[in-house]
């Protein structure tokens, strides 16, 4: 009775619920004891058990339970590539928290059997002149920095905005993209009983216990709580692991495969055997540890980085510790899979049972689904009337190139090794997406990471939609045609009526704008309560889309290329300023966020996306630049800066017009000798173009009718944006 | 003639493939040699790849010096048996190993650097440099690395030594710095990631300058 | 904050010490180097140490320079804890 | 190197100086902030510091080890300079 009580208290205590304890109880059987309570409480949190988000997610067409990260097929290649959010940490420890979220991704796609080639990033901040934030963010930066660079992945992409959402609830969504051959994919389910779990990579020790309990609270409350001891990433451990698993993947007897992530030993044991439908035994006596006071539920939950779980067939034991030994890194047998249904842990082999349970009821956290309704702050945003802007377009222009979600982000990505691998084939700041070669042959994979939080917040569905076929037009525009997504839903408590509401309508828009781009969903990740003192943050899809481009020759950036080439804008041509809602130009200057927000033409778009291509593939144009954050003036003034040119025409003539966001709108550059062929072209294929100007020297300036722009003005201010925030706000 | 080159790795090392990368596509022969190597290196071409040898704990390079390949790579040098390059972290490995004068102390800035930078040869009556068949003296290379402030005492290197410059400093090398041989000459090291200049679509021409210059020195030998 | 009284100037040693429990990667791989070269080293830790010099007016006014120092900039107090000594420069 | 008599403990840090004339970038980052914020400060130092635990037979040998682990491993001479401490554990 006494005890009954303790246990009930130690599992509200580990962040369950009286009804999930009464659940377990009741699917038993018979009372879990403490070791296994501490069991459940891992695997059934938010982090590994999905239960806020299973129902949904389940909608999306993909077989998303399975494997550690999705892929397409490019010629006889399997491009790997998943999302993974590590917000909770970079929130607490920035440095260690982005470096090892780093780390854990890169697992991820290493499981699968692929050599991580490339990094992207989706990082979210609040604003950066507070001094909390200016020190998580230079905390996260030189954390993907010093891990990325380390174990020699480049990052080649990313974005980063600045919004008061993330004051308190920075994102740190991490991408990672491997490559494998065809026939050379490592599953993580296991293939038979008797065959025996491997334990690979650096030692156990007490890191981020609680840590996936910890990423499925809110922050705020509690703040007494006791911290996670915080994960520290070892870097050289991950290159050594990464070198060793391939090489061990290279073994025929290797039969499967997992990292050790959220929940580490515990959740990879166990759903390894889950998957094929069976039981595993595990003996916590092999376990390597790094100090002896470790507590026998710490080992299980810990989440220490840099280890791997295999699968193998008995008696390749010896040709694995060698590889692994070449590595310095740990090598031990630590249980093996039975027939018998049951997740079982023993002090040592024959030694005393600290856990026996039926193994579907561990991994199956319950499913939570609400009714939910729309929320009266939906209909008021919209309702809301858009504000005049005061002030002249030269003082707009210059504030939104000096605002940080828009300046340049060198300071950033001059940190990140972009370049290692040498596979890299468009540099950071060159273009909308970047590309990466597949050395010997002619073609070449291009990715992406968007979000828009102002979108998704005003319309969850809509701004869903925009964000993922703004992804697309990205890789559009250096002609790479789209092929797959992944995701990282970032938002706030789902427990609340709003959140959970947002999430499902987001979760429909990626529906259905990955139906209609014929893009599927192949992995992504949730991370919800990213809230504090009851506030969530904005919701936050974040998409991550691969493409693929077939003649790496074709490849174009959004830099102009010669002084009197023309430039058009293509697609949607008159900005609709009824409908520009969610525009960042207006959260900037005027704090406004409301109104109606432009929505997708699937079809228009589409048969745009194809057009763009076309012009691509004949070697028409010789830019292209997606219209987005900023509008078509900030499209035509990036890539003048970027390539160190100027601009010569006229775009509109008001504030609306040239920093109002619409969807739909490519600007290209051509050569006058090839400007009749594309009117042409597009004549034909019925689609809308307009000449906006010329590209000049940039010593005449950027030249819009109304107004002239000093280049070198412009530059500056565009460049220096966020060193100088972070030379006035030092700290 | 078939000229041979060693690629060494060591653990942590992340360069090695770009290096096999370029010296292939510059028609060398190439292997990668484990640091755990204690023979003699019979190949025409050692190659130091960049990376980040051990994690570059402690210092980057200051753990590689004691692997049993460096010590190999001593006594290649000393018989001069053929031509040694480092690159970024190779580099640093041959100055912790005192192969070549000075050190790379932390950037000025304090933070990792990945960028193109110019540089000019300074010198061309080098193996390195000597057989650079272009009248341009100013070179694109990208430079990625949080340790690539060279250092050296004056009084231990000489004004031929230096080889490559940068022709606007971007971590505070001394002297602007670049790239530097040995006093016998068959030792080069840069901070320079040469090898990433490896291909047209990389934006550099069809052959790198400075593996260039290596073959046609050593395939006249 | 300004005294008209002369300054002096102290110097002290902010010793940066990772908590129990923290992973020690530095630590770890020198020490299986030292190992490999057939040290008879048991462990090995990496702590940071950073050295102030400060201008006041007394012993007990620059003390607590430091450990505000310490405390509020220094210190990463979720992986480290620090250790304050007053030093005589040599 | 092994020995038959009982080992014991001995536990030292190498601190690892930048030489005079070599720049600390570490140290002036820190250094700039610190005058931002208004502290007192006139110079700031990064050290490195690595405590190591030694097993000899006595305080003699523990110390010529430490030595011998400080030139050879751990200090860059072009960069650095290295003291050693005896140190008591806390
Ligand atoms: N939002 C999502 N969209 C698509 N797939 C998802 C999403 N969230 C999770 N998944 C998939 O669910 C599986 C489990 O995810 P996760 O727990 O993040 O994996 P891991 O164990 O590698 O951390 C993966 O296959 C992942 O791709
Ligand atoms: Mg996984």
């Amino acid at each position: 009775m006494n005890n009954s009580m303790n246990i009930l208290q130690l599992a509200l205590n580990l962040g369950l619920s009286n009804l999930e304890y009464n659940l377990i109880v009741e699917r038993l059987g018979r009372e879990p004891n403490e070791f296994e309570i501490y069991l459940f409480s891992a695997q059934w949190s938010e982090h590994c058990g999905y239960k806020h988000s299973k129902y949904y997610l389940k909608k999306l067409n993909t077989s998303f339970e399975s494997e550690n990260a999705g892929y397409v097929e490019i010629g006889d290649k399997v491009v790997v590539f998943k999302v993974e959010s590590h917000n909770h940490p970079s929130a607490v420890e920035p440095y260690q928290g982005a470096a090892t979220g780093i780390g854990g991704i890169v697992r991820d796609i290493l499981a699968m059997g692929a050599r991580p080639l490339a990094l992207l990033n989706s990082l979210k901040f609040g604003e950066l002149t507070k001094p909390k934030v200016n020190k998580i963010f230079k905390g996260v930066v030189s954390g993907i920095s010093g891990y990325g660079n380390t174990i020699g992945i480049p990052t080649i992409a990313g974005e980063i905005s600045f919004h008061d959402t993330y004051n308190n609830n920075p994102l740190t969504n991490v991408m990672c993209i491997g490559v494998a051959d065809k026939n050379k994919l490592m599953s993580s389910r296991a293939d038979g009983p008797d065959k025996l779990m491997v334990y690979v990579g650096s030692k156990t020790g007490p890191d981020g216990v609680h840590g996936a309990s910890f990423a499925s609270k809110e922050f705020g409350k509690e703040e007494s709580i006791e911290r996670p001891s915080i994960q520290v990433g070892d870097p050289f451990a991950e290159k050594n692991l990464i070198e060793a698993s391939l090489e061990i993947m290279q073994i025929k007897a290797v039969k499967a495969c997992q990292d050790m992530g959220a929940a580490g030993i515990l959740s990879s044991t166990s759903e390894m055997a889950y998957k094929g439908n069976l039981g595993c035994e595990l003996y916590l006596d092999k376990i390597p540890i790094r100090q002896e006071d470790i507590k026998p539920w710490e080992i299980m939950l810990s989440e220490s980085q840099e280890r791997m779980l295999f699968l193998i067939e008995k008696g390749s034991e010896e040709q694995i510790k060698k590889i692994c030994d070449k590595y310095t890194i740990e090598f031990s047998v630590i249980g093996k899979t039975i027939k018998t249904p049951s997740y079982r842990v023993l002090e040592k082999e024959e030694g005393k049972v600290l856990a026996d349970l039926p193994i579907e009821i561990l991994v199956n956290a319950p499913e939570y689904y609400r009714n939910n309704t729309v929320p009266s702050s939906y209909y008021i945003n919209r309702g809301r009337k858009i504000p005049e802007v005061e002030g002249s377009i030269d003082s707009v222009l210059k504030k939104l190139l000096g605002h940080p979600t828009l300046g340049s982000k060198r300071w950033v990505y001059e940190q990140y090794d972009y370049q290692v691998g040498t596979n890299t084939l468009i540099v950071p700041g060159d273009a909308d997406s970047s590309a990466m070669w597949l050395k010997g042959t002619q073609k070449a994979i291009a990715v992406t990471i968007d979000s828009n939080e102002l979108y998704t917040y005003l319309d969850p569905y809509e701004g869903t939609k925009n964000v993922v076929y703004e992804a697309a037009r990205n890789l559009i525009s250096i002609g790479a045609k789209p092929l797959a997504i992944t995701d990282n839903l970032n938002f706030g408590n789902p427990e609340n009526n709003e959140v959970s509401w947002q999430f499902e309508r987001t979760i429909e828009g990626l529906i259905s704008a990955s139906v209609e781009l014929c893009t599927p969903v192949v992995s992504g990740n949730v991370s919800f309560y990213n809230s504090y003192n009851d506030v969530s943050i904005y919701p936050t899809p974040v998409i991550g889309m691969v493409g693929e481009i077939e003649d790496v020759d074709k490849l174009l950036n959004m830099k102009f290329k010669s002084v009197d080439d023309e430039i058009y804008l293509i697609g949607k041509q008159q900005i609709n300023v009824e409908k520009i809602g969610g525009s960042l130009f207006l959260y900037i200057i005027k704090d406004f966020i409301g109104g109606e927000m432009d929505t997708v033409n699937p079809l228009r778009e589409i048969q745009l996306n194809k057009f763009i291509l076309e012009l691509i593939d004949n070697r028409v144009v010789k830019s292209v630049h997606d219209v987005s954050k900023g509008g078509i003036l900030f499209a035509v003034v990036e890539s003048c800066i970027c390539s160190d040119f100027g601009f010569e025409g006229y775009i509109g003539s008001n504030v609306e017009e040239l920093f109002g966001e619409n969807q739909g709108m490519f600007i290209v550059s051509v050569s006058p000798t090839d400007s009749s062929k594309l009117e042409e072209l597009a004549k034909s294929k019925n689609i809308e173009f307009r000449k906006l100007g010329k590209v000049v020297r940039k010593e005449k300036g950027i030249n819009i009718g109304i107004e002239n722009f000093d280049f070198n003005v412009l530059s500056n201010i565009y460049f220096n944006c966020i060193p100088k925030i972070l030379e006035d706000h030092l700290c | 003639m078939e000229i041979k080159a060693a690629v060494l790795v060591f653990p942590g090392t992340n360069g090695e493939r770009d290096a096999y990368f370029a010296l292939q596509r510059n028609n060398f022969s190439v292997d990668y040699i484990w640091h755990d190597f204690d023979k003699s290196l019979e190949y025409d071409l050692i190659c130091l790849p960049g990376g980040a040898s051990f994690g570059d704990y402690l210092r980057p390079g200051a753990f590689a010096k004691h692997s049993e390949v460096t010590k190999s790579v001593e006594k290649y040098v000393s018989k001069n048996r053929g031509l040694v390059i480092g690159i970024g972290n190779g580099f640093q490995v041959l100055t912790e190993a005192g192969i070549l004068p000075g050190a790379l102390a932390l950037n000025e800035s304090n933070s990792f650097i990945c960028k193109y930078v110019l540089v000019e040869i300074t010198n061309f009556e080098t193996p390195f440099t000597n057989s650079i068949i272009s009248d341009e003296k100013i070179f694109k290379f990208p430079i990625a690395c949080r340790y690539g402030r060279y250092e050296v005492n004056e009084k231990d290197i000489n004004e031929n030594q230096i080889v490559l410059k940068y022709v606007q400093n971007p971590n505070g090398s001394y002297e602007n710095i670049a790239g530097i041989v040995n006093k016998d000459m068959n030792v080069f090291g840069t901070m320079l990631h040469i090898e990433r200049a490896a291909h047209p679509l990389f934006g550099y021409g069809e052959n790198n300058p400075i593996f260039e210059s290596i073959r046609r020195f050593l395939s006249r030998e | 904050m300004k005294k008209d009284t002369v300054n002096k100037k102290f110097v002290f040693e902010i010793k940066l010490k990772l908590k129990e429990g923290i992973l020690d990667p530095q630590g770890n791989v020198t020490y299986d180097i030292l190992k490999k070269l057939n040290y008879p080293v048991e462990q090995v830790n990496f702590d940071k140490s950073i050295r102030l010099t400060i201008n006041e007016s007394n012993l007990q006014r620059a003390n607590e320079i430091a450990e505000e120092i310490a405390s509020n900039v220094l210190v990463n107090p979720v992986l480290e804890y620090y250790q304050i000594f007053q030093i005589q420069e040599e």
